[in-house]
């Protein structure tokens, strides 16, 4: 049963109650209505199948932050064996939105990093919902650098509404903390596996998405700014969000037709709760693929192919060009 | 008319007190100070870079501005130029983004929020950057990334330090992931940069938030404020909603900044580039 | 008798689950805990390595009692062996630095409060160091300094991971100067072994504190803490002193140091031969 | 006149006012006082220079302490030309007992850190009492590193009496940013020279003090522990500080006699408040002889070098022949 139904899921919802009902009244001795239920199950599939191959970006962005989808720490216990999770920025405190450690992938030790929220409310409060402060994205920059010491693979997890908006995540440079993660990833010389597996907010997401292959759960959301922000901002109205998420191209989908990301992992029809340990299966043969294509590479290869990778992206044309075609 | 023509048109000019002056369009001989609301003396206004001659306010300064300000006259080439944005996303909210581009064209005769270019500070010559805010809050898009990643490269080429000067809102959301990796790629040229062993020097602007203060912005050697500039990676509208409470007074200014360990010296306007030239002297080796 | 005898005697004899009772000097077959006060089978307590199985208190362990946790039956070779210390400053307070050198050796059979070698843990080979609180509160002098800095010289040239076990009031008074400039020749000795790619485990035990928190200890790759040590660099009681006020509870602590990021994780000893020996193999390149 | 009187001065500062008694009834035109005011001077001065030229070792300290003894800021301003001022650490907070910056030494471009005590009550509380925080020994760091990227000679001032005891102190890891600095510093491959001006207490005098020369001021200290924190130790009696400092061997003349530190900068009699220019001379001499010395040094040789200078410290002897000795 699911403890969690999105608006856009509704209808879907109604209809099994009603079949819930029928079976409990087929099971109570009423007669002639098998057929019904055989045709009720006939048509609630349709219309998953139906509205979940449609999903507009803002649908996808809801079940991005499903409370139900699995998170970091559960893709390191389905796909990782022998997780030792190290904590500290050894500067000011343990983040717990932030987590980290060493771990066996298919055997090859590598280090994972990832942001973390919460299965519930209590969690999401000690995870403070998966937001970091300066002390997470330093934590994660520690882990890193002692995975590029010891030649590990490292396997970041981007599952953040966004690096934390207070007053002491700004008191102690979350900016700073954030560009440093950019410009360090940037010059380590282990390969890079990032893995957008929900929300990938912002500058938050990005201070662990320097990598050298990036990969996006089909539902997942990668974005510069959020719908609500974009929406607040262009439109000066929240209720606008889905407008925005249309025009950012947040999907994953998008990404991948933009080329700003590798592969996309599909989901079970519903999103990655339905059925987390296919999820997880799909996943790990991506990341051990991933892995294994750059594990051959020498420090130097990654370094410079890590570089030419973001130094691609761009959209612009030469202005002559520009003027001509303008003409 | 490229910038590099704009300056070079001041090479035979009166150099020293005047060169501001230049800059004016004397459309009134008083105007009020927009901090203190005190009546000044628009060219004392302007001598003094918009600094009010009464409170110290800094008022905002355009890109050409600067270059006028920081730069030595004459000595100003503009470089990673003949690129302009595309419209990846096609993306439309009351205006098209291709709209917007253009309007902030039109309204700053630049091509884009900075210009990059190699040029002189009391004789060093230096690779240098600058933002303007009046073109779309000073965001960075796939243009900005590029113009200053290749800035970067070519100073890590040239072994030049670099001067940075900042003021923008972050990202550029109209190009949506294209605008959030420019961050990645930037602050990549910085290390770059900076694994030549040259000297990078930031001077943070009213205001500098977002996805540039959390990438190259902040990864310099040295950092500079200006005063009161507005400096933090959320603004303080956001943190306030999310706090749901009053934020402290002063906050995300440039002497909070100060305070807690992110910026390294607060300089007034007038003496920005006397002491940005004495932090490139330490900073560069000499020739011996 | 030298270490490695003592060690090298146990090399035929059965090993695992008996290897504690060596320690044991069978004085009671029961004995009270020190944190809860219940009665335990003394039995029991050693061979948990001194946790008592009531409340899980982590009762002081010796050198040769880590050695013996920690470090496989017959592997271990003490180095760094066969000096003494001076008496740089002819020292006297109530008793002279020799005599309490001495009354030092007498009560724990160890020449010093350091103890060096080489050894396996669960097979691995290992540069190991581990220190006794109870030789003079397990300070730091010229003989602790100069054996720790030999350790980690000799793991970088073996290019062998170092594991050490501290406990320490931090630097020894009685040394000076001496005593003091030893924080800086083992934080250097770390650093050369770092710069091999090695990797270094420390290991916090109660209480580490002062001169050697704030060199070698605080320096590895990877920070462990036993349950509830006092880990700080200021003893607690000069903090309040200074203060003049109550220091919050668990202040200090070793859960208090995992919160605010200044180790890694919190082991307790029953799992500590474990877990250090999977460290080690994630840091530990393997021979392709 | 002098604002404060050390106790084993107060033999002086009598006599000095009867002098003073004397010289006013002088003037007012009592005669016949000419000779006794000449034998009083010439007491006093026999007085002074006797005080003076027999300081134990607990006066050193308290002449150390003084709270007329110049600063390190006031050293910079008397030795340096062109300081420019750097502060924070990018990470928590700028500590205002610890400064540092760029400055020029007769021309050499160099890198000045050092902790800073206030000049009274109002800047000793801003400046707390030149006790540094982690964040004060994470902005020395900072600059020291900008110094080595920039092959600029870093000189350091040591005057504290120790790192901060406070528990934002240790929250912040005030043991790991002491060692951070022990460890880094060794590693740099400029000339660091270290200077004692005042006070050098444990730990948080040494995370300045790695260096290639050590220099002190004739009636700076530098300790272990502080003599009342000894003495406290091992006599139970905060009172025994005077013993303690005698055992500690914690004198100038006495560290240079072990071989501990390089030179010992004379003071004028009664310490360097009595004529700071005359000391701030002094002291430039030797940095700029220091500063020179080591400048001609490759980096390698520098950092062999420092390592070695550490490493040869320690008292022992080889077990064998302490056993022979003592037979
Ligand atoms: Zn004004
Ligand atoms: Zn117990």
């Amino acid at each position: 049963m699911r403890k969690f139904i999105l608006d856009f899921e509704r209808p879907v919802a109604e209809l099994e109650e009603k079949l819930e009902e029928l079976k409990q009244l087929s099971s109570a001795g009423q007669p002639d209505i098998a057929a019904e239920i055989g045709y009720l199950e006939a048509q609630i599939e349709k219309l998953r199948v139906h509205i979940y191959s449609n999903l507009t970006p803002w649908q996808r962005v809801q079940i991005a932050r499903h409370p139900d989808r699995p998170r970091t720490l559960d893709y390191i216990e389905a796909i990782f064996t022998d997780f030792i999770e190290l904590k500290g920025d050894r500067l000011f405190a343990d983040d717990p939105a932030m987590i980290g450690g060493f771990a066996r992938l298919d055997h090859v030790k590598a280090m994972v990093v990832g942001t973390q929220k919460g299965r519930n409310t209590k969690e999401n409060v000690m995870r403070n919902f998966g937001m970091p402060h300066p002390e997470g994205y330093r934590k994660a920059l520690r882990l890193m650098t002692l995975a590029d010491k010891n030649a590990l693979p490292i396997i970041s997890f981007i599952d953040t509404l966004g690096a934390y908006p207070g007053i002491g995540a700004e008191e102690r440079g979350q900016a700073a903390a954030i560009a440093t993660n950019l410009m360090t990833m940037a010059k380590l010389s282990v390969p890079i596996i990032a893995v957008n597996i929900g929300e990938g907010g912002s500058g938050g997401a990005l201070a662990l998405g320097v990598a050298d292959t990036v990969l996006m759960l089909e539902n997942s959301y990668y974005s510069v700014i959020s719908p609500e922000g974009c929406a607040s901002i262009l439109w000066r109205d929240n209720a606008k969000a889905p407008t925005a998420a249309e025009e950012l191209g947040l999907t994953a989908d998008k990404l991948l037709e933009h080329g700003l990301v590798d592969t996309v992992i599909k989901e079970p029809l519903g999103g990655a709760h339905r059925a987390p340990a296919l999820v997880a299966r799909d996943l790990k043969k991506a990341l051990v693929a991933a892995v294994r294509r750059h594990l051959t590479k020498t420090p130097g290869e990654l370094v410079e192919g890590r570089y030419a990778r973001m130094r691609a992206v761009g959209s612009f044309e030469s202005a002559e060009e520009a003027a001509e075609a303008s003409e | 008319m490229p910038i590099s023509e704009w300056f070079g048109k001041n090479k035979n000019d009166n150099n020293g007190e005047g060169r501001a002056e230049k800059l004016v369009i004397p459309d009134g001989v008083w105007l009020k100070c927009d901090s203190c609301g005190e009546v000044v003396f628009h060219r004392e206004f302007e001598r003094r870079f918009k600094v009010c001659p009464k409170c110290g306010f800094h008022a905002p300064l355009g890109a050409l501005e600067r270059i006028a300000h920081l730069i030595d006259l004459g000595t100003f080439n503009e470089i990673a130029t003949g690129i302009v944005s595309c419209d990846p996303l096609d993306f439309r909210a009351n205006k098209s983004y291709t709209e917007v581009v253009e309007a902030a064209r039109a309204k700053t005769g630049l091509a884009e929020a900075v210009v990059c270019g190699s040029g002189e500070i009391d004789g060093r010559p230096v690779a240098f950057l600058v933002m303007d805010f009046s073109f779309i809050g000073g965001s960075m898009g796939s243009v900005v990334g590029e113009k200053v990643t290749e800035l970067f490269e070519w100073a890590a080429d040239m072994r030049r330090p670099v001067v940075s000067v900042c003021a923008s809102g972050g990202a550029r959301m109209q190009e949506g992931m294209y605008s959030l990796i420019q961050m990645a790629k930037t602050s990549a040229a910085v290390g770059r940069h900076a694994s030549t062993g040259c000297s990078y020097i930031s001077l943070l602007c009213h205001p500098t938030t977002g996805g540039v203060l959390a990438s190259f912005a902040s990864l310099a050697d040295i950092i500079v404020a200006e005063p009161k500039a507005l400096i933090g990676f959320t603004g303080p509208r956001v943190i306030e909603q999310t706090m749901k409470q009053k934020l402290p007074k002063g906050f995300q200014t440039a002497e909070f900044m100060l305070e807690h360990g992110q910026v390294d010296m607060i300089v007034p306007r007038a003496d920005q580039k006397e002491t940005i030239g004495r932090l490139i002297d330490y900073t560069t080796r000499d020739v011996g």
